[in-house]
């Protein structure tokens, strides 16, 4: 719905997002490709020649690569499932009258803004830690043996964390699309007779679709890059390795930057893949 | 001075053509009326006239000056949207005063055309509200006094009453009316609404499918509709249109008579029938007539003190000196 | 209109801001990367008294935890980033950076600074072919440290020398779960410089070794399957809960609580459980020598925290400066001053151990003095090996690979796997890793 | 029209809306009161709620032992010089996306949005030599620049759904009238986006505040924002909770208090307009 004018300027005024867009994903990516073919150890001198595919199936087949592809799953699925299933919960409860909405409101968001390395560092020592932390206390009040959530449970801690830190967003995101539901659509559900159990089923999530694809979109994006919680509380131990932080192991920790730039090139293959299967359903949510 | 020539222009948005070539002479401070119904591509015509979009051949001229590659702001038109497109951030000053600023006409001329304007448009006392705060009408006002301060060749309107209620309609109608017999401007102005288009145009051009049908005075529509869509559509209620035996008696394919030009009696008709339901408006009745063996319903119109009740039986007598003829294409013939 | 100025406004004030941050007098600037340790916190705040003596010096500090700093300083110095003009590392890294000539040389420090007075067991580890490439901050072995009263309760005397089989009796007669008194606190978390720090020097004290002299990992072997079953035992029998991610911080912090009958650690943790500010047990606590097995080596590590100056730096001169200033004798006397002598970082000069004073407010000095002189980074275990390091293995890939045998053996304390599947794993990981490395 | 509810069904809701909520944000809470204790009330259990006695002693060594000034100017530098740069390069592009769609206006959305999936740590190392070539290492420009283009596409997404909401006859009033492209974005198109751009504005300011990985990696002293202040207090010598809380709590409270004066145009940011 234009003219040839306006579509040539909506280029140009396009480009300088995607060139430095593509400038930043290309050039390092160009590079890490490089690298991965390389034989790059900086602890011995830097480059050593080609590698040809060595790191590559160096990488799959160490026995650390199929853990942490599965930890990975493990604590984007479950963190998702944890905070959309929570957030809608919150969502509902928040939308009914009640005194003093905004402070509550206020309460639930505050999270979302606590620096992950902080809120890490917060949970690992002040509540999950076994001898001093609240939990334990709170175990030990209660004359149970406190758990030692860090080595006993260790995905699960991390995903108690992680959610910690994005219900606020999924909780939001689903408030304000529960509040945009039309309630005369609910009324004439209830004139019909729906009870309440079937009034969410076939109403209200309908409704949600839409928010709950923009949550899982954008928490994917940012979760499958999380480090910080883990790097601050299990250094990647106890199974909580994830695919990430196998990198980071390999290129900061090993010092192998050849090796760890063919799992960067993994990382982002699994990455697309992921990628495409998400904007396959949120290419056609939101259209809408 | 604002004579607009369309030659040869046509419009397809990817393989779809919506508009076929066409070519259209609107003359300096007429009133044009584009009616149709809706997707007849009246609003793309109104558009390309703008410059809003794109033609894809042929050309526009304005004021015998080829205007198709110039953009909007160069044309010189002034542009009414159905939203009114007012600028939310603004008062209704700022507004107003938009174009001129985008013109650089100088802060003294401007003061005095707000003013001319806002007092021509009963909004001196709104200058400095916000669109928000103004009713739907008032709203109306200000989208015309932008248009009215940029002292265009032409006035391009879209739809503009279509957000209004009926009452406010019918006195918004009025204005735009009178704004165009004080202004002389030409003016193009696009509706669905074959009521409106007849109430303010000095010329009408019917479109269907991209394709204009007929291009008259509203009279000239109403009395010599060119073909079967174009009578049915000028008029209300809408003409009759009968086929069939009916319409043999009388050497065509279709036959057409409007609602007006029957009268009714208990006895004595051409035709007869049973009335299903019966309109009173106080000062006419329409009565929706069934069984007549003719067509579905015959609509026609009567004073307001005939009173027929559902379910009677009565006679039509249609006035044949006014019964239009039709050929099996729907071209009128003479 | 005015929005759409302000945010040009804005931004450009925002870069401007960014880009001025440089702009500087003549002062010299020297970036100092440091760890969060105690002692290294005190140099921090200590700095005034250098820019006194120094007004031409600016200091600036990276102050980072020890696994961040080093990831930082070792990528800065590989990639040749030339971010700071002093670092703080350790005597893993120190050989194998000297090596690669990314250290500037400390052979022509001022005369004052005495390198002679160094520990030569310490020296040693910091010295390349003759030339010494660091200067050590505080250097550093490990000892059982000892809650007194609790031997007393419990009845037993605990030797100078005590064997592994003497502290799993200790550790057993002294815990009090009630009570949340564990009988040993040990390093659990993973890490090269954490558990793996600690394993890999309890292993040569039962003969173990990462590799033979063809550079063919060995825990497949008899002595690592002693060794790591050994620690699961006492841990899983009379260690502290959650004990699998606890580090040194940790296990000090618990000792400090009173919760700990032994904990086996760094020398340096002495006068941290012996100061009366931050210990409720500082006057109950007793050193001894790490424990042997009866195979001639003791299960003491040698470590020293050390300044180094990257070459390449533009502040050669000034780095020099404050690292003679900040490892020379006038320091130690300038902590001494402030904080008393106990505070003093040990570990490095001969002279601090010939000090009345020092020996004096040190209960701890001797025994630091000791297991530092025991230790021996050229000939750790039992058996010959091709590398140097009793707790690490000095070659670049051992960070690396060791952080996960560590988590190997940190989820075997956890109970998430059996010893001998943390052995086999820890095998077949190494192998992997060296092979990748071209040995 | 809102229907009244029993004053029972309202209290009930009141209570239980107000314990999760105390539940969520418990953790922070504890840690600002803890940061008021002494190391050993910190550690105490029983835990000592708020009848202990208040100190600021913890602050008093946190400031001590750190320049908290200076990590919270070069936070708000490079968090506000990063979220401006985004938008300006923004406006423009979501404008483009927004009023002339073409047929691979979403692709380029859903590419850019797929930028952000990369693994920051496979690109470290590449980009810390690029830095090192650029002489940008330590450079609040530098950090701007890259937290700029993390949040771009995030930021490109929310502009284009705010502007999506804007009808387009208001746009082409403005043409009609005679306003250029550059006026059009300036004076009519911008100014009715205030709401959404504010929103977009904070919620990538705080998102550029709490980036934790590039931040560390690429700063040493002179441009270390608020991320590196906190790394210092990870893990120190033995666990110090009272003086970690004091410097969580010094690192959090300014995006804290940010936010809770902008609730508002926040939780619109957070639903990227594209909830209604």
């Amino acid at each position: 719905m234009a003219t040839q004018h306006s579509r040539s300027a909506a280029r140009l005024m396009m480009a300088p997002a995607v060139i430095l867009l593509l400038g930043w994903m290309l050039v390092p990516l160009t590079m890490t490709l490089y690298f991965s073919f390389k034989k790059y150890l900086p602890l011995r001198g830097g480059d050593l020649g080609w590698a040809g595919f060595d790191n590559y199936v160096r990488f799959v087949t160490s026995s650390a690569f199929w853990p942490s592809v599965q930890a990975t799953l493990v604590i984007v699925g479950g963190v998702l499932l944890i905070t959309v299933a929570l957030g809608i919960v919150l969502a509902l409860l928040l939308d009914q009258p009640m005194w003093g909405q905004g402070v509550v409101r206020i309460l639930v968001i505050a999270p979302f803004f606590v620096m992950p390395t902080v809120s890490a560092l917060v949970w690992k020592n002040m509540f999950m830690d076994p001898v001093n932390g609240l939990f334990a206390h709170l175990w030990a009040f209660f004359g149970a043996q406190p758990i030692e959530w860090l080595s006993q449970a260790s995905l699960a801690s991390i995903i108690l964390i992680v959610s910690w830190q994005w219900l606020p967003f999924a909780t939001l995101i689903l408030l304000t699309a529960i509040q945009s539901l039309d309630s005369e659509q609910l009324e004439a559900s209830e004139m019909d007779g729906a009870p309440p159990l079937s009034r969410f089923m076939w109403i209200i999530l309908p409704h949600l679709a839409r928010a709950i694809t923009i949550v899982v979109l954008i928490q994917t994006i940012f979760l499958l890059s999380i480090f910080a919680e883990i790097f601050v509380t299990t250094g990647g131990a106890f199974g909580s390795r994830t695919l990430t932080y196998l990198i980071y192991q390999r290129v900061l920790e090993s010092l192998n930057v050849g090796l760890g730039s063919a799992g960067g090139i993994y990382a982002v293959i699994l990455a697309n893949i992921i990628a495409i299967f998400l904007m396959r359903i949120v290419g056609k949510n939101l259209d809408a | 001075m604002g004579q607009i020539t369309l030659q040869k222009v046509s419009k397809k948005f990817g393989n779809a053509e919506v508009i076929p070539p066409l070519d259209l002479t609107i003359e300096d401070g007429e009133f044009t009326v584009f009616v149709g119904p809706s997707g007849c591509g009246k609003s793309t015509l109104l558009r390309l006239i703008a410059g809003l979009e794109d033609i894809t051949s042929g050309s526009i001229l304005i004021d015998g000056t080829d205007a198709t590659d110039q953009p909007p702001a160069k044309r010189g038109l002034a542009m009414v949207f159905q939203s009114y497109a007012l600028y939310p951030h603004m008062t209704v000053r700022k507004n107003i005063a938009f174009p001129m600023r985008m013109a650089g006409i100088d802060q003294a001329e401007q003061d005095r055309r707000i003013e001319q304007a806002a007092a021509a448009l009963n909004l001196t006392d709104y200058l400095d509200r916000r669109p928000g705060q103004l009713s739907g009408g008032q709203r109306q006002r200000v989208a015309i006094g932008r248009a009215i301060v940029r002292e265009p060749s032409a006035f391009l309107f879209d739809e503009p009453l279509s957000n209004l209620d009926a009452a406010l309609r019918v006195g918004m109608r009025l204005e735009i009316g009178e704004l165009h017999k004080r202004l002389r401007t030409t003016m193009i102005y696009v509706t669905h609404d074959q009521v409106e288009a007849m109430t303010m145009a000095d010329k009408i051009v019917v479109l269907r499918a991209g394709v204009i049908e007929q291009v008259g005075t509203p009279l000239e529509l109403y009395r010599t509709p060119r073909n079967t869509f174009v009578a049915g559509f000028i008029g209300s209620p809408k003409m009759n249109l009968l086929e069939g035996e009916e319409a043999s008696r009388h050497d065509a394919h279709t036959v057409g008579i409007r609602p007006e030009h029957i009268d009714v009696a208990e006895e004595g008709g051409l035709w007869s029938g049973r009335v299903g339901v019966a309109e009173h408006l106080g000062s006419d009745t329409f009565f929706h007539v069934h069984e007549t063996g003719l067509a579905e319903t015959i609509t026609v119109r009567a004073p307001g003190e005939v009173n027929f009740r559902h379910g009677d039986r009565i006679t039509l007598s249609p006035r044949l000196e006014q019964l239009h003829r039709f050929d099996r294409d729907g071209a009128r013939i003479a | 209109m005015r929005f759409g100025k302000t945010l040009c406004t804005a931004s450009v004030l925002a870069i401007a801001a960014a880009g001025a941050a440089t702009a500087g007098s003549h002062m010299t600037t020297i970036t100092i990367a440091t760890v969060n340790n105690g002692d290294m916190v005190r140099m921090q705040g200590l700095a005034d008294e250098f820019n006194k003596e120094y007004p031409d010096i600016a200091l600036e500090w990276v102050t980072l935890e020890e696994n961040v700093l080093r990831q930082r300083v070792t990528q800065d110095i590989t990639a040749g980033g030339g971010q700071f003009d002093v670092m703080t590392i350790g005597t893993y890294e120190v050989p194998i950076w000297g090596k690669q000539g990314w250290l500037v040389a400390l052979d022509d420090m001022p005369e004052d600074w005495d390198a002679d007075d160094f520990l030569p067991a310490i020296s040693s580890g910091l010295t390349v072919d003759g030339t010494l490439y660091a200067a050590p901050f505080y250097g550093e072995s490990s000892m059982v440290m000892y809650r007194t009263d609790l031997m007393e309760q419990a009845g037993l005397e605990m030797p100078d020398a005590p064997t592994w089989e003497f502290i799993t009796k200790a550790a057993e007669a002294m815990t009090d779960k009630e009570n949340e008194v564990y009988g040993i606190c040990l390093r659990g978390k993973a890490g090269w410089g954490e558990n793996m720090a600690f394993l890999t020097a309890m292993s040569n004290s039962f003969g173990a070794r990462w590799f033979d002299e063809n550079w063919t990992p060995q825990f497949d072997t008899e002595e690592w399957a002693t060794t790591l079953n050994t620690y699961l035992d006492v841990m899983n029998n009379y260690g502290p809960p959650g004990a699998s991610t606890n580090g040194f911080n940790e296990n000090l912090s618990l000792f400090q609580q009173g919760k700990c009958g032994m904990w086996i650690d760094a020398t340096v943790a002495a006068s941290f459980v012996t100061n009366p500010d931050d210990s409720t047990v500082a006057d109950k606590v007793g050193f001894a020598l790490a424990p042997d097995a009866g195979n001639g080596k003791r299960s003491n590590w040698l470590w020293a925290w050390s300044l180094a100056i990257p070459s390449g730096t533009d502040a050669e001169d000034a780095a020099k400066t404050f690292v003679a200033w900040a490892t020379g004798k006038g320091y130690t006397e300038l902590v001494a001053q402030n904080e008393g002598w106990a505070n003093v970082p040990p570990g490095t000069r001969k002279s601090l151990y010939e000090n009345e004073e020092y020996l004096e407010a040190a209960p701890f000095a001797e025994m630091t003095l000791n297991s530092i002189n025991e230790a021996d980074p050229k000939n750790p275990t039992v058996d010959p090996v091709p590398y140097t390091g009793i707790q690490f293995v000095a070659i670049p890939e051992f960070s690396g690979f060791a952080t996960q045998v560590g988590q190997e053996f940190s989820a075997a304390l956890a109970g998430q796997q059996s010893a001998e599947e943390a052995l086999e794993k820890a095998q077949a990981l190494v192998s992997d890793e060296m092979e990748a490395a071209g040995y | 029209m809102a229907r009244s509810v029993t004053t029972r069904r309202k209290i009930i809701n009141t209570a239980l809306a107000w314990s999760i909520g105390l539940l969520i944000f418990f953790p922070i809470l504890w840690t600002i009161l803890t940061s008021f204790k002494t190391e050993a009330t910190a550690i105490a259990n029983p835990p000592q709620f708020f009848f202990f006695d208040w100190t600021l002693e913890n602050y008093a060594v946190v400031q001590e032992r750190s320049n908290y000034a200076r990590f919270l100017w070069n936070s708000i530098i490079i968090a506000g010089g990063s979220t401006i740069l985004g938008i300006i390069i923004a406006i423009p592009a979501a404008w483009s996306m927004a009023f002339v769609p073409s047929k691979r206006t979403k692709d380029i959305l859903l590419w850019m949005l797929s930028t952000k999936m990369l693994p920051a740590v496979g690109v470290l190392y590449p980009l810390y030599l690029i830095f090192i070539e650029l002489g940008l290492l330590d450079t609040r420009i530098g950090l701007t620049i890259v937290l700029m283009l993390v949040n771009l596409p995030i930021i490109v997404w929310m502009l284009y759904t705010y502007f999506r909401e804007i009808p387009g006859e208001i746009l082409e009033a403005a043409r009609m009238d005679g306003a250029s492209l550059r006026s059009e974005i300036l004076y009519v198109l911008t100014p009715m986006a205030v709401p959404g751009i504010a929103s977009t504005l904070l919620l990538n300011f705080i998102l550029a505040w709490n980036e934790a990985f590039w931040t560390l990696n690429l700063t040493a002293a002179k441009a270390a924002p608020l991320t590196a202040f906190i790394a210092s207090y990870s893990s120190p010598e033995g666990l110090f909770y009272a003086k970690l809380s004091a410097a969580s709590t010094m690192a959090i409270a300014p995006i804290l208090i940010l936010g809770w004066f902008s609730q508002k145009q926040l939780v619109r940011g957070l639903t990227f307009g594209a909830v209604k």
